[in-house]
Protein backbone atom coordinates (compact mmCIF):
# COMPACT_ATOMS: atom_id res chain seq x y z
CA UNK A 1 0.00 0.00 0.00
CA UNK A 2 1.40 3.43 -0.90
CA UNK A 3 0.62 6.19 -1.07
CA UNK A 4 1.50 9.79 -1.35
CA UNK A 5 -0.64 13.00 0.37
CA UNK A 6 0.03 16.51 1.98
CA UNK A 7 -2.32 15.72 4.64
CA UNK A 8 -1.07 14.28 8.34
CA UNK A 9 -1.53 10.44 8.64
CA UNK A 10 -2.29 8.59 12.12
CA UNK A 11 0.01 6.14 13.04
CA UNK A 12 -2.77 4.10 14.88
CA UNK A 13 -4.63 3.43 11.98
CA UNK A 14 -2.27 2.61 9.46
CA UNK A 15 -1.18 0.04 12.60
CA UNK A 16 -4.94 -1.32 12.85
CA UNK A 17 -4.71 -1.61 8.55
CA UNK A 18 -1.45 -2.94 8.38
CA UNK A 19 -2.41 -5.80 10.86
CA UNK A 20 -6.03 -6.13 9.08
CA UNK A 21 -4.11 -6.61 5.73
CA UNK A 22 -1.20 -8.83 7.55
CA UNK A 23 -3.50 -11.20 9.35
CA UNK A 24 -1.87 -13.95 11.00
CA UNK A 25 1.37 -12.12 10.62
CA UNK A 26 3.35 -12.72 14.36
CA UNK A 27 5.16 -9.03 13.92
CA UNK A 28 4.66 -5.71 12.51
CA UNK A 29 7.30 -3.18 12.26
CA UNK A 30 6.93 0.55 11.95
CA UNK A 31 8.73 3.31 11.00
CA UNK A 32 7.79 7.35 11.33
CA UNK A 33 9.91 10.30 10.35
CA UNK A 34 9.56 13.18 11.65
CA UNK A 35 10.67 16.82 10.99
CA UNK A 36 13.71 17.61 12.92
CA UNK A 37 13.94 21.13 14.46
CA UNK A 38 17.42 21.37 14.19
CA UNK A 39 19.70 21.05 10.84
CA UNK A 40 23.65 21.40 10.67
CA UNK A 41 23.36 23.34 14.23
CA UNK A 42 20.74 25.66 12.59
CA UNK A 43 17.04 26.44 13.86
CA UNK A 44 14.70 24.92 11.41
CA UNK A 45 11.28 26.93 11.18
CA UNK A 46 9.40 24.77 8.23
CA UNK A 47 10.42 22.97 5.45
CA UNK A 48 8.77 22.48 2.22
CA UNK A 49 8.37 18.82 0.32
CA UNK A 50 8.42 19.16 -3.54
CA UNK A 51 7.85 15.62 -5.29
CA UNK A 52 7.32 14.56 -8.87
CA UNK A 53 4.51 13.14 -8.73
CA UNK A 54 3.97 10.74 -11.09
CA UNK A 55 7.95 9.50 -10.59
CA UNK A 56 7.06 9.52 -6.62
CA UNK A 57 4.01 6.80 -7.48
CA UNK A 58 6.24 4.60 -9.86
CA UNK A 59 9.24 4.35 -7.35
CA UNK A 60 7.69 3.67 -4.31
CA UNK A 61 5.61 0.68 -5.95
CA UNK A 62 8.89 -0.27 -6.77
CA UNK A 63 10.44 -0.19 -3.39
CA UNK A 64 7.35 -1.99 -1.90
CA UNK A 65 7.78 -4.84 -4.47
CA UNK A 66 11.32 -4.71 -4.08
CA UNK A 67 10.74 -5.04 -0.50
CA UNK A 68 8.01 -8.12 -1.32
CA UNK A 69 10.50 -10.05 -3.27
CA UNK A 70 13.35 -10.00 -0.86
CA UNK A 71 10.95 -11.16 2.32
CA UNK A 72 8.31 -12.76 2.94
CA UNK A 73 5.83 -10.05 4.08
CA UNK A 74 2.23 -10.03 4.62
CA UNK A 75 1.43 -6.18 4.07
CA UNK A 76 3.17 -3.32 3.28
CA UNK A 77 2.20 0.32 3.96
CA UNK A 78 4.38 3.46 2.81
CA UNK A 79 3.00 6.61 3.18
CA UNK A 80 5.10 9.81 1.89
CA UNK A 81 3.64 13.65 2.84
CA UNK A 82 4.36 16.46 0.25
CA UNK A 83 4.18 20.28 1.02
CA UNK A 84 5.28 22.52 3.82
CA UNK A 85 5.59 21.15 7.31
CA UNK A 86 7.00 22.03 10.89
CA UNK A 87 9.10 20.84 13.11
CA UNK A 88 7.40 17.42 14.63
CA UNK A 89 5.39 17.08 11.72
CA UNK A 90 5.32 13.46 10.51
CA UNK A 91 7.06 13.39 6.64
CA UNK A 92 6.65 9.71 5.92
CA UNK A 93 5.72 5.95 7.47
CA UNK A 94 6.99 2.80 6.24
CA UNK A 95 5.36 -0.48 7.84
CA UNK A 96 5.42 -4.13 7.51
CA UNK A 97 3.91 -7.16 8.64
CA UNK A 98 5.65 -10.55 8.89
CA UNK A 99 5.76 -13.61 10.39
CA UNK A 100 8.95 -13.46 11.61
CA UNK A 101 10.13 -10.36 13.17
CA UNK A 102 13.87 -10.37 11.62
CA UNK A 103 12.14 -9.96 8.34
CA UNK A 104 9.72 -7.01 9.40
CA UNK A 105 12.51 -5.56 10.70
CA UNK A 106 15.11 -5.91 7.45
CA UNK A 107 12.15 -5.24 5.26
CA UNK A 108 10.91 -1.60 7.04
CA UNK A 109 14.24 -1.07 7.21
CA UNK A 110 15.09 -1.33 3.39
CA UNK A 111 12.12 0.34 2.22
CA UNK A 112 13.19 3.70 4.59
CA UNK A 113 16.46 3.14 3.30
CA UNK A 114 15.62 2.94 -0.79
CA UNK A 115 13.14 5.10 -0.43
CA UNK A 116 15.80 8.24 0.94
CA UNK A 117 17.83 7.66 -2.28
CA UNK A 118 15.20 6.84 -5.05
CA UNK A 119 11.98 8.36 -4.70
CA UNK A 120 12.02 12.00 -5.87
CA UNK A 121 11.04 14.19 -3.33
CA UNK A 122 13.62 17.00 -1.89
CA UNK A 123 13.82 19.16 0.50
CA UNK A 124 14.09 23.30 0.92
CA UNK A 125 14.54 23.81 4.56
CA UNK A 126 13.56 27.47 5.96
CA UNK A 127 16.07 28.81 8.66
CA UNK A 128 17.08 32.32 10.38
CA UNK A 129 19.41 32.57 7.58
CA UNK A 130 16.70 31.92 4.57
CA UNK A 131 16.08 29.28 2.42
CA UNK A 132 18.02 25.96 1.30
CA UNK A 133 17.52 22.75 -0.95
CA UNK A 134 18.84 20.31 1.13
CA UNK A 135 21.28 18.30 0.35
CA UNK A 136 21.54 14.79 -0.61
CA UNK A 137 23.84 13.00 2.51
CA UNK A 138 26.97 10.41 0.78
CA UNK A 139 25.71 8.43 3.84
CA UNK A 140 22.21 7.88 2.80
CA UNK A 141 23.46 6.42 -0.71
CA UNK A 142 26.03 4.16 0.75
CA UNK A 143 23.42 3.06 3.58
CA UNK A 144 21.25 2.08 0.54
CA UNK A 145 23.69 0.82 -1.07
CA UNK A 146 24.75 -1.84 1.34
CA UNK A 147 21.46 -3.54 0.41
CA UNK A 148 22.05 -3.86 -3.05
CA UNK A 149 25.33 -6.08 -1.79
CA UNK A 150 22.82 -8.33 0.14
CA UNK A 151 21.27 -9.44 -3.14
CA UNK A 152 23.17 -11.91 -5.35
CA UNK B 1 9.59 16.59 -26.08
CA UNK B 2 8.15 17.70 -22.32
CA UNK B 3 10.84 19.00 -19.76
CA UNK B 4 10.38 18.93 -16.01
CA UNK B 5 12.29 20.79 -13.20
CA UNK B 6 12.50 20.63 -9.71
CA UNK B 7 13.92 22.03 -6.89
CA UNK B 8 17.42 24.31 -7.72
CA UNK B 9 17.17 23.19 -10.96
CA UNK B 10 13.62 24.64 -10.84
CA UNK B 11 14.46 27.92 -9.47
CA UNK B 12 17.16 28.16 -11.72
CA UNK B 13 15.21 28.01 -15.43
CA UNK B 14 12.48 29.83 -13.99
CA UNK B 15 10.09 27.15 -14.50
CA UNK B 16 8.55 23.63 -13.93
CA UNK B 17 7.76 22.67 -17.26
CA UNK B 18 8.51 23.41 -20.68
CA UNK B 19 7.62 22.11 -24.15
CA UNK B 20 10.79 22.09 -26.17
CA UNK B 21 11.95 20.73 -29.89
CA UNK B 22 15.03 20.08 -29.93
CA UNK B 23 17.03 19.63 -33.39
CA UNK B 24 17.14 16.35 -35.11
CA UNK B 25 20.97 15.94 -33.79
CA UNK B 26 20.09 15.90 -30.01
CA UNK B 27 19.76 12.27 -29.52
CA UNK B 28 20.46 11.39 -26.27
CA UNK B 29 19.55 13.15 -22.60
CA UNK B 30 23.09 14.55 -22.27
CA UNK B 31 22.86 16.02 -25.72
CA UNK B 32 19.80 17.60 -24.65
CA UNK B 33 21.32 18.76 -21.76
CA UNK B 34 23.82 20.79 -23.65
CA UNK B 35 21.04 21.96 -25.97
CA UNK B 36 19.14 22.93 -23.21
CA UNK B 37 21.81 25.18 -21.43
CA UNK B 38 22.03 27.63 -24.65
CA UNK B 39 17.95 28.33 -23.92
CA UNK B 40 18.72 30.57 -20.86
CA UNK B 41 21.48 32.04 -18.45
CA UNK B 42 19.08 30.48 -16.08
CA UNK B 43 19.55 26.87 -18.03
CA UNK B 44 22.39 27.12 -17.72
CA UNK B 45 23.24 27.78 -13.86
CA UNK B 46 20.29 24.78 -13.84
CA UNK B 47 22.91 22.64 -15.48
CA UNK B 48 26.20 23.85 -14.34
CA UNK B 49 27.33 21.65 -12.12
CA UNK B 50 25.94 18.12 -13.48
CA UNK B 51 27.28 15.86 -10.81
CA UNK B 52 24.10 17.44 -8.87
CA UNK B 53 22.07 16.60 -11.48
CA UNK B 54 19.79 13.01 -11.64
CA UNK B 55 17.45 12.72 -14.83
CA UNK B 56 14.53 10.50 -15.28
CA UNK B 57 12.77 9.74 -18.86
CA UNK B 58 9.11 8.39 -18.61
CA UNK B 59 9.31 8.76 -14.85
CA UNK B 60 12.25 6.22 -14.54
CA UNK B 61 15.86 6.96 -13.92
CA UNK B 62 17.77 7.73 -16.79
CA UNK B 63 21.49 8.00 -17.80
CA UNK B 64 22.80 10.97 -19.88
CA UNK B 65 23.36 8.06 -22.24
CA UNK B 66 19.90 7.08 -22.87
CA UNK B 67 18.08 8.07 -26.36
CA UNK B 68 15.49 9.93 -26.73
CA UNK B 69 12.07 9.29 -28.63
CA UNK B 70 9.85 12.81 -29.36
CA UNK B 71 7.12 12.01 -26.85
CA UNK B 72 9.60 11.12 -24.29
CA UNK B 73 8.91 13.24 -20.65
CA UNK B 74 11.90 14.25 -19.63
CA UNK B 75 12.44 15.52 -16.05
CA UNK B 76 15.83 16.60 -14.40
CA UNK B 77 16.09 17.19 -10.44
CA UNK B 78 18.76 16.94 -8.14
CA UNK B 79 19.06 13.74 -5.38
CA UNK B 80 16.62 13.22 -3.63
CA UNK B 81 16.22 14.18 0.25
CA UNK B 82 13.06 12.75 0.99
CA UNK B 83 12.66 10.66 4.05
CA UNK B 84 13.27 11.74 7.42
CA UNK B 85 16.07 13.51 8.93
CA UNK B 86 19.00 11.12 8.94
CA UNK C 1 8.51 3.39 30.21
CA UNK C 2 8.25 0.21 31.01
CA UNK C 3 4.62 -1.54 31.46
CA UNK C 4 3.46 -5.21 32.16
CA UNK C 5 -0.32 -5.61 32.04
CA UNK C 6 -3.12 -8.35 31.23
CA UNK C 7 -5.21 -5.26 29.80
CA UNK C 8 -4.43 -4.99 25.57
CA UNK C 9 -2.26 -1.38 24.42
CA UNK C 10 -3.14 0.83 22.05
CA UNK C 11 -0.25 1.08 19.44
CA UNK C 12 -1.60 4.42 18.26
CA UNK C 13 -1.85 5.79 21.64
CA UNK C 14 2.00 4.73 22.24
CA UNK C 15 3.08 6.01 19.44
CA UNK C 16 1.61 9.78 20.04
CA UNK C 17 3.05 9.45 23.96
CA UNK C 18 6.40 8.27 22.31
CA UNK C 19 6.51 11.01 20.29
CA UNK C 20 5.42 13.37 22.99
CA UNK C 21 8.29 12.25 25.66
CA UNK C 22 10.87 12.27 22.80
CA UNK C 23 9.98 15.05 21.05
CA UNK C 24 12.57 16.78 18.46
CA UNK C 25 13.43 12.94 17.80
CA UNK C 26 13.37 12.37 13.81
CA UNK C 27 12.72 9.19 13.61
CA UNK C 28 10.37 6.75 15.55
CA UNK C 29 11.07 2.94 15.35
CA UNK C 30 8.01 0.51 16.70
CA UNK C 31 7.65 -3.07 16.79
CA UNK C 32 4.16 -5.02 18.24
CA UNK C 33 4.28 -9.02 18.74
CA UNK C 34 1.31 -10.48 18.11
CA UNK C 35 0.02 -14.13 18.43
CA UNK C 36 -0.11 -16.48 15.68
CA UNK C 37 -2.78 -19.05 14.52
CA UNK C 38 -0.24 -21.58 13.98
CA UNK C 39 2.69 -22.73 15.35
CA UNK C 40 5.29 -25.72 14.19
CA UNK C 41 2.61 -26.61 11.86
CA UNK C 42 -0.12 -27.05 14.70
CA UNK C 43 -3.16 -24.66 14.54
CA UNK C 44 -3.17 -22.87 17.97
CA UNK C 45 -6.67 -21.80 19.65
CA UNK C 46 -4.64 -19.47 22.44
CA UNK C 47 -2.23 -19.47 24.80
CA UNK C 48 -1.43 -18.32 28.46
CA UNK C 49 1.37 -16.22 29.03
CA UNK C 50 3.06 -17.00 32.92
CA UNK C 51 5.27 -14.47 34.34
CA UNK C 52 7.68 -13.65 37.37
CA UNK C 53 6.55 -9.99 38.12
CA UNK C 54 9.10 -8.36 40.33
CA UNK C 55 12.05 -9.93 38.15
CA UNK C 56 9.93 -8.95 34.95
CA UNK C 57 9.86 -5.36 36.10
CA UNK C 58 13.45 -5.39 36.70
CA UNK C 59 14.61 -7.10 33.91
CA UNK C 60 12.75 -4.90 31.32
CA UNK C 61 13.32 -2.22 33.03
CA UNK C 62 17.64 -3.49 33.20
CA UNK C 63 16.77 -3.73 29.19
CA UNK C 64 15.75 -0.57 28.59
CA UNK C 65 18.87 1.05 30.93
CA UNK C 66 20.82 -0.63 28.24
CA UNK C 67 19.54 0.13 25.36
CA UNK C 68 19.60 3.99 26.84
CA UNK C 69 23.00 3.20 27.59
CA UNK C 70 24.24 2.27 23.84
CA UNK C 71 22.11 4.45 21.77
CA UNK C 72 21.03 8.11 21.80
CA UNK C 73 17.68 7.71 22.34
CA UNK C 74 15.00 10.28 23.67
CA UNK C 75 12.21 7.86 24.59
CA UNK C 76 11.90 4.39 25.22
CA UNK C 77 8.79 2.55 25.64
CA UNK C 78 8.32 -1.65 26.35
CA UNK C 79 5.22 -3.00 27.24
CA UNK C 80 4.31 -7.15 27.58
CA UNK C 81 1.52 -8.18 27.98
CA UNK C 82 0.39 -11.67 30.60
CA UNK C 83 -2.27 -14.48 30.34
CA UNK C 84 -4.54 -15.89 28.47
CA UNK C 85 -4.49 -14.26 24.59
CA UNK C 86 -6.02 -15.84 21.51
CA UNK C 87 -4.60 -15.49 17.46
CA UNK C 88 -4.11 -12.32 16.71
CA UNK C 89 -4.12 -10.20 19.91
CA UNK C 90 -1.04 -7.91 20.92
CA UNK C 91 1.52 -9.62 23.00
CA UNK C 92 4.25 -7.00 23.04
CA UNK C 93 5.46 -3.80 22.07
CA UNK C 94 8.95 -2.31 21.72
CA UNK C 95 9.59 1.30 20.61
CA UNK C 96 12.00 3.82 20.76
CA UNK C 97 12.45 7.49 19.45
CA UNK C 98 15.46 8.71 18.44
CA UNK C 99 17.61 11.86 16.48
CA UNK C 100 18.81 9.45 13.46
CA UNK C 101 16.70 6.52 12.16
CA UNK C 102 19.55 4.32 12.64
CA UNK C 103 19.65 4.18 16.12
CA UNK C 104 16.09 3.76 16.73
CA UNK C 105 16.04 0.48 14.44
CA UNK C 106 19.25 -0.75 16.43
CA UNK C 107 17.16 -0.10 19.23
CA UNK C 108 13.79 -1.10 18.60
CA UNK C 109 15.61 -4.59 17.78
CA UNK C 110 17.83 -4.96 20.68
CA UNK C 111 14.64 -4.28 22.64
CA UNK C 112 13.35 -7.14 21.30
CA UNK C 113 16.38 -9.69 20.74
CA UNK C 114 16.96 -9.05 24.29
CA UNK C 115 13.57 -9.44 26.16
CA UNK C 116 12.34 -12.45 24.55
CA UNK C 117 15.95 -14.45 26.12
CA UNK C 118 15.91 -12.66 29.16
CA UNK C 119 12.49 -11.21 30.45
CA UNK C 120 10.77 -14.15 32.57
CA UNK C 121 8.05 -14.87 30.87
CA UNK C 122 6.64 -18.18 29.49
CA UNK C 123 4.08 -19.33 27.01
CA UNK C 124 1.64 -22.06 27.75
CA UNK C 125 -0.01 -23.23 24.29
CA UNK C 126 -3.57 -24.36 23.67
CA UNK C 127 -3.41 -26.83 20.41
CA UNK C 128 -6.14 -29.94 19.44
CA UNK C 129 -3.71 -32.03 21.54
CA UNK C 130 -3.57 -30.22 24.13
CA UNK C 131 -1.63 -27.81 26.33
CA UNK C 132 2.34 -27.42 26.42
CA UNK C 133 4.68 -24.98 27.16
CA UNK C 134 6.56 -23.31 24.39
CA UNK C 135 10.58 -24.43 24.43
CA UNK C 136 12.75 -21.43 24.00
CA UNK C 137 14.37 -21.53 20.60
CA UNK C 138 17.94 -21.67 20.44
CA UNK C 139 18.23 -19.49 17.73
CA UNK C 140 16.79 -16.75 20.05
CA UNK C 141 19.22 -16.69 21.85
CA UNK C 142 21.32 -16.79 19.40
CA UNK C 143 20.31 -13.53 18.02
CA UNK C 144 20.51 -11.74 21.67
CA UNK C 145 24.08 -13.40 22.05
CA UNK C 146 25.17 -11.50 18.75
CA UNK C 147 24.64 -8.09 20.56
CA UNK C 148 26.92 -9.54 23.64
CA UNK C 149 29.63 -9.24 20.19
CA UNK C 150 28.60 -5.64 19.19
CA UNK C 151 29.77 -4.55 22.83
CA UNK C 152 33.76 -3.69 23.74
CA UNK D 1 14.10 -18.78 52.91
CA UNK D 2 10.94 -18.05 49.82
CA UNK D 3 11.47 -20.93 46.93
CA UNK D 4 8.76 -19.53 43.48
CA UNK D 5 8.41 -22.06 40.76
CA UNK D 6 7.27 -20.97 37.11
CA UNK D 7 5.96 -22.53 33.88
CA UNK D 8 6.63 -26.61 33.81
CA UNK D 9 7.78 -26.08 37.33
CA UNK D 10 5.19 -25.08 39.23
CA UNK D 11 3.25 -28.04 36.96
CA UNK D 12 5.79 -30.64 38.25
CA UNK D 13 6.14 -29.57 41.68
CA UNK D 14 2.51 -28.87 42.26
CA UNK D 15 3.33 -25.24 43.65
CA UNK D 16 4.09 -21.59 42.89
CA UNK D 17 5.47 -20.47 46.07
CA UNK D 18 6.73 -22.50 49.05
CA UNK D 19 9.15 -21.15 52.27
CA UNK D 20 11.91 -23.78 53.05
CA UNK D 21 14.19 -24.29 55.99
CA UNK D 22 16.86 -25.88 54.65
CA UNK D 23 19.68 -27.66 56.88
CA UNK D 24 22.91 -25.37 56.92
CA UNK D 25 25.32 -27.27 54.32
CA UNK D 26 22.85 -26.20 52.35
CA UNK D 27 24.98 -23.24 50.44
CA UNK D 28 24.30 -22.61 46.82
CA UNK D 29 21.86 -22.66 45.04
CA UNK D 30 22.54 -25.87 42.87
CA UNK D 31 22.82 -27.56 47.07
CA UNK D 32 19.41 -25.98 47.28
CA UNK D 33 18.61 -27.63 43.74
CA UNK D 34 19.66 -31.25 45.14
CA UNK D 35 17.90 -30.50 48.15
CA UNK D 36 14.20 -29.81 47.03
CA UNK D 37 14.61 -32.78 44.54
CA UNK D 38 14.23 -34.78 47.72
CA UNK D 39 11.08 -33.23 48.88
CA UNK D 40 8.53 -35.35 46.13
CA UNK D 41 8.62 -37.15 43.28
CA UNK D 42 7.34 -33.79 41.79
CA UNK D 43 10.04 -31.76 42.86
CA UNK D 44 12.55 -34.64 41.97
CA UNK D 45 11.11 -34.35 38.22
CA UNK D 46 10.83 -30.29 38.33
CA UNK D 47 14.96 -30.60 38.67
CA UNK D 48 15.23 -33.58 36.45
CA UNK D 49 16.79 -31.80 33.39
CA UNK D 50 18.87 -29.12 34.47
CA UNK D 51 19.89 -27.78 31.34
CA UNK D 52 16.30 -26.73 30.85
CA UNK D 53 16.63 -24.41 34.18
CA UNK D 54 17.16 -20.89 35.02
CA UNK D 55 17.62 -19.64 38.20
CA UNK D 56 17.02 -16.38 39.50
CA UNK D 57 17.82 -15.29 43.20
CA UNK D 58 16.02 -11.93 44.20
CA UNK D 59 14.71 -11.52 40.70
CA UNK D 60 17.90 -11.42 39.31
CA UNK D 61 19.47 -14.15 37.23
CA UNK D 62 22.00 -16.55 39.49
CA UNK D 63 24.18 -19.48 38.72
CA UNK D 64 24.40 -22.81 40.13
CA UNK D 65 26.85 -21.70 42.38
CA UNK D 66 26.04 -18.55 44.18
CA UNK D 67 26.04 -18.48 47.74
CA UNK D 68 22.49 -18.02 49.38
CA UNK D 69 21.02 -16.20 52.26
CA UNK D 70 18.14 -16.94 54.52
CA UNK D 71 16.28 -14.28 53.61
CA UNK D 72 16.85 -14.84 49.80
CA UNK D 73 13.81 -15.23 47.33
CA UNK D 74 15.18 -18.00 44.77
CA UNK D 75 12.94 -18.82 41.50
CA UNK D 76 13.30 -21.71 39.49
CA UNK D 77 11.93 -21.36 35.63
CA UNK D 78 12.81 -22.83 32.32
CA UNK D 79 14.27 -20.44 29.36
CA UNK D 80 12.04 -17.63 28.78
CA UNK D 81 9.61 -18.09 25.96
CA UNK D 82 7.99 -13.98 26.19
CA UNK D 83 8.10 -11.52 23.18
CA UNK D 84 6.41 -12.35 19.95
CA UNK D 85 7.02 -15.28 17.93
CA UNK D 86 10.10 -15.79 16.20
Amino acid sequence: MIRIQHEDFDPGAEIARLAADGAGAGGLCLFVGLVRDMAAGQPIAAMTLEHYPAMAERELARIEAEARSRWPLRAVAVIHRYGRLEPGDRIVLVATAADHRGHAFDACRFLIDWLKTRAPFWKKEETPAGEHWVAARTDDDETAAAWDKTRE
Amino acid sequence: MKVLYFAFLRDRTGTGEETVNPPPEVRTVGELVAWLSTRSQGHARAFAEMAAVRAAVNQEYARMDRVLGPDDEVAFFPPVTGGSGR
